[in-house]
């Protein structure tokens, strides 16, 4: 059984249907429980009848404001369950077929998502029995490669860099990234201004500022501006770990 | 440009009239050093056998090592070398890996979308989902189970994801056929795909 | 959660009262899996078999192998796995390691974001050229051009790519300072980097 949720505690209001309230992986997750908890199938009227129970998970979901984020997505869900429920009580006049359709398809996708719960079940059970095979980790042994002196140009890098971030325009649409250059050339003032005060700073805490994602890849990418005006240095000691970002030290 | 005199050509001539056994010793040997899936392609041009032969070398191969420590794996239509399930204990404890790094339910539903439809997006992830899967795409990206394998038509050319041999070897499969059946309703077609 | 009862445990003990035939499967994996030599220590660790026991299945490996496509050396008192001699060719062909040929675009990504990303994963570089790339991978490990430098914290303890001695001479710069100016999409900020 794939259930990862656990025993809600006495004093959460959802003790009654035993849930703890970080651990179900999205909005569809969740309904496919209640539903599957009630013994029925998945269809609009199921998802009607497990609504109200869905809307107190969420209300108290969103009393943790640490999950925020994660709340919007249930969110977006328990305002459609809304939607559709008002429409079954007070029957429109109007665009009945919509509606219809709307919680047809919303129990289409919960059908698709519940049959690929069910096979990470399924991976579950062959991973928690696994007798997983290991590919080699070596390197080619016992062959010495031969390395050419001054082969190769080093600028054919660059030019690598290059092809690589040349995106070719698909069927005439190009993509325009949120980027403006005065916000990109306000990121680098900033960061460069925080770096002459501080001298040393990490990634995290210049990104700290940062509201959405595009704007801390406004931030790299100032970075990677001052380390190629050297102007700065960066210093990552290992892979994910954290990047130091601070004054270049010029040798002359 | 300087030209090697040892080195093999730029038009390499391979071993010509290969005895069947010694093709079988170039594929064995093949299979070894190569660090990922290569596949019969890549074994008629490093070898010059052709491709019949090396069909019948690398059988006589899957044949010989069914019951040794190694086996031969087969991914899309490449093959790869693989320590033997019956091993798997040993290697883990020589290799200082612990049992404990289950992959979670997100990790696992991600998984499972990406192994029945690949190659395919994370929008289309999502879209099944119904939640954000950044954080289940990275984790199974840097485990090794899942690669991109290009870039898809849509706006912004999302990377396309697929297994990989290591995720057959994570679950001690052979190859993708070997997976569970799956009953699936069929991905949708609003234009996720 | 369910616990599997043939699932290893996570202090494994290693399979008690082999047989020989088992130990020299058990063995043969190891020798495939291990980064480098072993010793019949590390073997004994990994199996639970005694020294006397491993030593007589690594003679029966040795005699088993000594005329197929992999071999069985001796470096001091530890043994590793390497390919046969006369597949050398074949396998330098499958490499890529034919030295008279510039490197391929794939390649010369790859050696790019490895170059001014160091040490980096092979996920953050599949991240960013949005392709499998183990091909270009092993291709510069076997050139000698890269190799891998030690293992990441992240799940899987991914290996680490740096670039080697070679990579300087190949390119004919004295040191990573003396690198173009480049403007290279680093590590994104979704986990990948």
């Amino acid at each position: 059984m794939l259930g990862t949720w656990r025993t809600g505690t006495a004093a959460s209001p959802l003790a009654e249907f035993n849930l703890e309230l970080t651990s179900f992986d999205g909005p569809f997750d969740l309904l496919v429980h209640l539903i599957e908890n009630q013994g029925f199938d998945i269809t609009t009227l199921s998802l009607l009848a497990v609504t109200s129970q869905y809307v107190s998970y969420v209300e108290t979901l969103q009393r943790k404001s640490a999950f925020a984020e994660a709340t919007a997505e249930f969110l977006a869900v328990a305002s459609q369950l809304l939607l559709l429920k008002s429409q079954a009580f007070l029957p429109s006049q109007t665009n009945d077929d919509e509606d219809i359709s709307e919680a047809q398809s919303l129990a289409d996708r919960l059908r698709v998502y519940s049959a690929y719960r069910k096979l990470a079940g399924e991976l579950d059970e062959i991973q928690l029995s696994e007798m997983p095979l290991f590919p080699r980790l070596a390197v080619p042994t016992g062959i010495a490669p031969e390395i050419p002196k001054n082969w190769q140009d080093v600028s054919d890098l660059v030019f690598a860099i290059e092809a690589m971030l040349e995106q070719p325009e698909e069927n005439g649409i190009s993509v325009t990234l949120p980027f403006s250059r005065f916000s990109l050339k306000q990121r680098i003032d900033s960061v460069r201004d925080t770096i002459a005060r501080v001298r040393e700073v990490t990634f995290d805490v210049v990104a700290s500022e940062c509201g959405t994602r595009m704007e801390v890849v406004y931030t790299f990418l100032a970075i990677m501006y001052l380390v190629a005006q050297r102007g700065v240095s960066v210093r990552q000691s290992k892979a994910f770990g954290q990047i130091t970002i601070s004054i270049a030290e010029h040798q002359d | 440009m300087p030209v090697s005199e040892i080195g093999p050509s730029s038009s390499p001539e391979p071993d010509a009239a290969l005895e069947d056994l010694d093709l079988e010793l170039l594929v064995e040997a093949l299979l070894f050093v190569a660090s990922g899936p290569i596949s019969p392609g890549d074994m008629r041009e490093a070898t010059g056998a052709d491709e019949a032969a090396i069909e019948r070398a690398l059988q006589n191969l899957k044949a010989h090592y069914v019951d040794r420590g190694i086996r031969i794996i087969l991914h899309g239509d490449s093959y790869q070398m693989c320590s033997a399930p019956a091993a798997s204990r040993s290697c883990r404890i020589l290799l200082g890996m612990n049992s404990n790094q289950k992959l979670t339910q997100a990790s696992l539903e991600t998984l499972a979308i990406i192994a029945y439809n690949q190659p395919t997006t994370r929008a289309q992830i999502e879209h099944i989902r119904g939640v954000n899967s950044d954080s289940p795409l990275s984790l199974l990206a840097a485990r090794g189970l899942i690669s991109p394998v290009g870039r898809g038509d849509q706006l912004g050319r999302p990377n396309l994801y697929a297994t990989t041999a290591g995720f057959l070897a994570y679950f001690g499969i052979e190859s993708l056929d070997d997976l569970p059946e799956a009953d699936l309703p069929g991905p949708s077609s609003d234009g996720y795909g």
